[in-house]
């Protein structure tokens, strides 16, 4: 169903939600935005064309968590497992959305499910508003993706000015907006021009045909040396990324916990194994192994492109390394000959 | 999109406890520990899914948890066992556990050996090292009267250092007596009083030219070792499916989750760690 | 407030000359809210002993070493000193109080001071009062915590 | 191209035919906007690619660790890097005989997330000049005032000229004011416990723990950190308060007598914590105490590894210095 919904009546509609679900909205803090719980006092920050610097991934797939409580002399063990919770996250974005259905594929499906992702995914709504400015740092329509792209959502918002344009996507929240007044074919119609418009701000920077079969045929080659050349190791690019899941299990042995930590390929210390070997001794390795993973092992692994172009590691890369520029250069990289030329 | 959220928690260990410790070599780096369940559903969920090959996760708790393959076959009775080299953290820990003491463990992980696509075929089992320990467990478990009809002729061939750091040495000792397999020791460097092969393990395997008639070998030993001998294997006529490895890495969760042990479109934890050489040759160099 | 015993941590150096009877009394009657822990040399302790006691609980922090020129490997304690004392006015500048952080350096000669210091920095934290805003993570339970 | 941008390339140019280093550290154009990348030029013909202006924000001498010591490099520095290289030396992580220091005079870098939170990220081009920033983004051209946007650290930059280096290539600039950097510390020093308390926490725990502040910084070169240390771990491994509190204290309080104030760990947090202020104090106690600063020199000793038994006129008797 496609719905109005005035601005000016967001905060009541959202106050009115809010009884039954908790309420997770993009809230400025500093100079950027973060998923905040919505409270009388929020103010929401929806138009500043930057996506909340930390990811959405957080709200299902926490940085720290405990995993398990122990008591070393009783021997006794506790699961941590969380509650489900109704929520909503309001004003995801696309990118993000589809992130989410991305882990979905790591967290959610075959074997070992996780139950700490299922608990906060199974009652949690994703409504989400499209990017009808999006940014020079943002790729997302070269990455099966785009800037109202519904994978994941349950709804999409399309900012009109006065209004927003609301699509429901799942039955499921059907009922939220139900009050509001339907949108008429003129009001779609402008709506489709916004997302066109949007869309057609952000060509394409790489095809994805074949790229894969690029990459995995430069796996040995100098290029990941060069392009890691100016990398400083930190976890910037991973943390941020919403895609990425890696993580860390530790034992805190003064509180007896075991927590789940977010953890990255790009330390030296992730891959170091007890006997010293590390099979990623360089930031080459290291490198190679973050962008291959997006970009070929996914595809293996879920049959899907695990970047969802959101521009995150782009913008917050302390040395300006861009990753539409490295895929296009590891990519274009065809032999050794070609690069003495 | 996910609606069952109330799956078990896989990260959460079962309780175990010590049976019996006990050192495997004379530098005393190598200790054997056997484990009992502490809860009999837990027992019985772990020998319904066990297979020789599998790894299990040791979970010393403040210390946190190792990866470790099971040295034990099912029929040995009601308990597991791991033969733990001293390297960090965890594994010294492990290592200062006494009989009675608690513990958790997380398994059986990963696949094991394909037993069931080894019907009817000659085994050759090459080890070094500790990574013996889980061919061990195959050795054990093909051993067994029920299993061994399944199976053509056994071969094993073990290497160590030295005979201070061979592991299961008295059972070992008996293989010699047995009629249904054949048993080659090699160490690194002679020896007085070592009556078996000296040399590294490649070059024992190119002496004894197993057949590769109706074979397959499996190998498992030090990065070092596995490197030289694959080479060897393929030029005595093993093709690469009939060449098998046991890879390791770092891991965390062994389920596939946490993208430690990641190798291509692999995980070793879930993938593996049981791969033929077929599958490895296919796979990025990044071990 | 003033039955309130604050918990103390007390790193002593293991070669401090202190006469036999207070290191009787240190090694033995320590009352149960001082926690001992011994170190090879003041030049042993990293600032990170030192915040980890803070985080784990601990309201206050004693360093007891030798004098200057009688340290058992030369300059240790002389090394120590100028960290120690840095780290000391540099966790004051982020909120947590100096006076929680009591440096004892003393000798043979000095019978009897470190209960006395002991007693006067007890009384010095019971003054001050609870020191929650940087023991960020719950005290440690036995065993373990379970929160 | 500026001036300045090509005497550099000459420069480099000059070094890299003569054989006289084997890689000159530079910046090359940016990928993404208004973010120019630490570059390694080691044949003349890729230095068409060299560029230098006010957006270049990293601290270069981050990677001469990165390198052998009988490495030859040429590296570009500025007033801070320049300090930093000459701490790296004092540690002896290089030596100096092998190091070609091509100076710039430097006039303060440019903080981009202040340009794009006034220009927006679709930025066509733009150009640095002495006073002003012009940057023409796709609908407007923007003349923003220089000194607004520099970075904080380099607002209050006390030497913006290179001390040691081998040529200079520029007018040396006047020095900066000094109080400045001690007028922030004992404005945070004037604010009550409970005010510096609450600072340190909202700064702290917003960290995301991806130690870029450790990575961007020349003087963390440890091969294993505190935090990656785990026989025993000392502090806790998450986002707890715990854990990012230990973080930050514990990673300011090693770069005690080493910081050279440059900056670099701010401008690589992607949370824009706050952190300078913790180095600051320290450095100015350093002066305080021991009249030293970082990197003013390539030989003296910082004061942690300075100590002498002549200290204990320092020293009250409680221990504390007087």
């Amino acid at each position: 169903m496609k719905y109005l919904l005035p601005k000016n009546e967001l905060y009541s509609r959202l106050a009115r939600w809010s009884a039954e679900y908790s309420i997770l909205a993009p809230q400025k803090v500093g100079e950027y935005s973060e998923f905040l719980p919505f409270t009388a006092q929020s103010e929401l920050c929806l138009q500043e064309p930057h996506n909340t610097r930390y990811p959405a991934k957080a709200l299902f797939f926490p940085q720290s968590e405990t995993i398990l409580k122990y008591n070393r002399i009783s021997g006794q063990l506790e699961s941590a497992a969380p509650e489900s919770q109704k929520r909503i996250v309001f004003g995801i974005r696309p990118c993000d959305a589809k992130a989410v259905t991305l882990l979905d594929t790591v967290f959610a499906e075959g074997d070992n499910q996780d139950p700490f992702w299922l608990a906060r995914r199974a009652e949690t709504f994703l409504i989400g508003l499209g990017c009808h400015e999006p940014c020079a740092t943002c790729f997302c329509t070269s990455t099966e993706s785009g800037p109202f792209h519904t994978e994941g959502l349950d709804a999409l918002l399309t900012d009109l000015g006065e209004v927003f344009f609301v699509e429901t996507l799942s039955e499921r929240v059907e009922a939220l907006f139900s009050e509001l007044s339907p949108a008429e074919a003129a009001q779609q119609e402008i709506a489709l021009a916004v997302q066109a418009a949007a869309e057609k701000s952000l060509p394409k920077v790489f095809e994805l045909d074949g790229i894969k079969e690029k990459l995995d045929r430069v796996f040995d080659k100098e290029i990941w040396a060069e392009l890691s050349q100016s990398c400083l190791g930190c976890g910037i690019c991973t943390f941020l990324c919403p895609t990425c899941f890696c993580f860390d299990l530790v034992d805190e042995a003064q509180r007896g916990t075991r927590v789940r930590n977010w953890d990255t390929c790009m330390y030296r210390v992730y891959s170091l194994e007890a006997s010293a070997h590390n099979p990623r001794p360089t930031r080459r390795e290291r490198t190679r192994q973050r962008l291959m993973h997006k970009y070929s092992y996914w595809w293996e692994h879920a049959g899907k492109l695990g970047c969802t172009g959101c521009g995150r590691c782009v913008r917050y890369c302390p040395v300006g390394l861009d990753i539409r520029a490295m895929i296009k250069k590891a990519s274009a990289y065809e032999s050794e000959a070609q690069h003495a030329n | 999109m996910p609606t069952n959220p109330s799956v078990p928690n896989p990260y959460l260990p079962t309780p175990m406890r010590v049976l019996r410790a006990y050192f495997e070599s004379t530098d005393r780096t190598l200790k054997t520990l056997e484990l009992s369940f502490e809860n009999l559903a837990d027992k019985i969920a772990f020998f319904k899914k066990f297979n020789p090959g599998q790894f299990c996760q040791l979970s010393v708790f403040g210390k946190g948890e190792s990866p470790l393959g099971v040295a034990s076959a099912a029929w040995e009775g009601d308990f597991v066992r791991f033969t733990v080299q001293r390297m960090g953290s965890v594994t010294k820990a492990l290592h200062e556990l006494k009989p009675g003491d608690t513990l958790g463990m997380r398994g059986p992980l990963g696949n094991g050996f394909p037993l069931a696509d080894w019907k009817g075929k000659n085994l050759v089992i090459i080890g070094g090292g500790c990574a013996f320990s889980t061919l061990y467990a195959l050795t054990k478990h093909v051993q067994h009267p029920q299993n061994r009809p399944d199976f053509g002729q056994l071969t094993v061939i073990y290497g160590a250092r030295s005979s201070g750091l061979c592991m299961y040495k008295h059972d070992i000792q008996s293989w010699y007596q047995r009629d249904d397999m054949e048993i080659h020791q090699a160490i690194d460097v002679p020896e007085e009083n070592w009556d078996h092969h000296v040399g590294y393990v490649p070059d024992v395997v190119r002496q004894i030219a197993p057949s590769p008639d109706n074979a397959v070998a499996i190998v498992c030993g030090p990065p070092i070792m596995t490197k030289f001998t694959l080479p060897a294997l393929v030029s005595l006529g093993f093709p690469p499916e009939a060449i098998f490895t046991s890879l390791e890495k770092r891991m965390k969760c062994g389920l596939g989750k946490c993208g430690r042990c990641n190798i291509g479109s692999k995980y070793i934890c879930k993938d593996g760690p049981v791969f033929s050489l077929a599958e490895l040759n296919a796979l990025p160099a990044d071990i | 407030m003033t039955d309130h015993k604050p918990k103390i941590a007390f790193f002593q150096c293991h070669w401090c000359l202190y006469a036999p009877e207070d290191q009787e009394w240190v090694d033995r009657r320590l009352p149960d809210n001082i926690r001992l822990i011994k170190v090879p040399c003041t030049g042993r302790i990293d600032p990170l002993f030192v915040l980890n006691a803070v985080q784990g609980g601990a309201e206050g922090v004693v360093i007891s070493g030798c004098l200057p020129e009688k340290c058992h490997y030369k300059e240790g304690n002389l090394a120590a000193r100028r960290q120690l004392q840095e780290f000391s006015s540099f966790m004051d500048y982020i909120g947590y109080d100096e006076a929680r952080l009591r440096f004892v350096w003393l000798d043979l000669q000095d019978r009897g001071r470190i209960q006395r210091e002991l007693a006067d920095f007890e009384n010095q934290l019971q003054q001050l009062g609870s020191a929650e805003a940087l023991a960020a993570r719950q005290p440690l339970e036995e065993g373990g915590a379970h929160e | 191209m500026s001036e300045l941008e090509q005497k550099i390339r000459s420069e480099a140019e000059r070094l890299l035919k003569e054989g006289l280093v084997d890689v000159v550290i530079a910046f090359r154009k940016e990928d993404a906007p208004l973010r120019p990348q630490p570059a390694f030029f080691t044949h003349p013909e890729d230095l068409e690619n060299l560029t230098y202006n006010g957006l270049c924000a990293n601290n270069l001498a981050n990677y001469l660790t990165r390198y052998p010591r009988e490495t030859r490099i040429g590296m570009l520095v500025r007033g801070c890097e320049n300090r930093s290289v000459n701490a790296l030396i004092v540690e002896k992580q290089h030596s100096r005989e092998n190091l070609y220091l091509i100076g710039i005079p430097c006039t303060g870098i440019i903080d981009w997330r202040k340009v794009i939170a006034l220009t927006g990220e679709d930025i066509l081009g733009y150009e640095d000049t002495d006073s002003t920033l012009i940057v023409r983004a796709r609908h407007q051209t923007f003349r923003l005032p220089r000194q607004e946007l520099l970075h904080p650290s380099c607002q209050r930059c006390v030497h913006p000229n290179p001390l040691s280096a081998d040529i200079l290539l520029g007018e040396a600039l006047p020095e900066g004011d000094p109080t400045l950097i001690r007028a922030r510390v004992e404005s945070f020093e004037a604010l009550s416990r409970e005010e510096r308390t609450a600072f340190f926490r909202q700064e702290a725990e917003r960290c995301i723990r991806c130690y870029a502040c450790r990575e961007a910084c020349p003087m963390c070169y440890c091969e294993e950190c505190f935090v990656d240390h785990n026989t025993p771990r000392w502090t806790e491994s998450g986002t707890t308060p715990a854990g990012t509190h230990a973080w930050h204290i514990i990673r300011a309080f090693h770069q005690t007598g080493r910081c050279t104030s440059c900056g670099a760990c701010e401008r690589a947090c992607p949370m824009d914590i706050q952190m300078t202020y913790l180095t600051d104090k320290l450095g100015k106690d350093m002066w305080d105490y021991y009249q030293f600063a970082a990197g003013m020199d390539d030989k003296t000793q910082p004061p942690f590894a300075a100590f002498t038994m002549d200290d204990k006129k320092h020293f009250q008797a409680g221990g504390k210095l007087s």
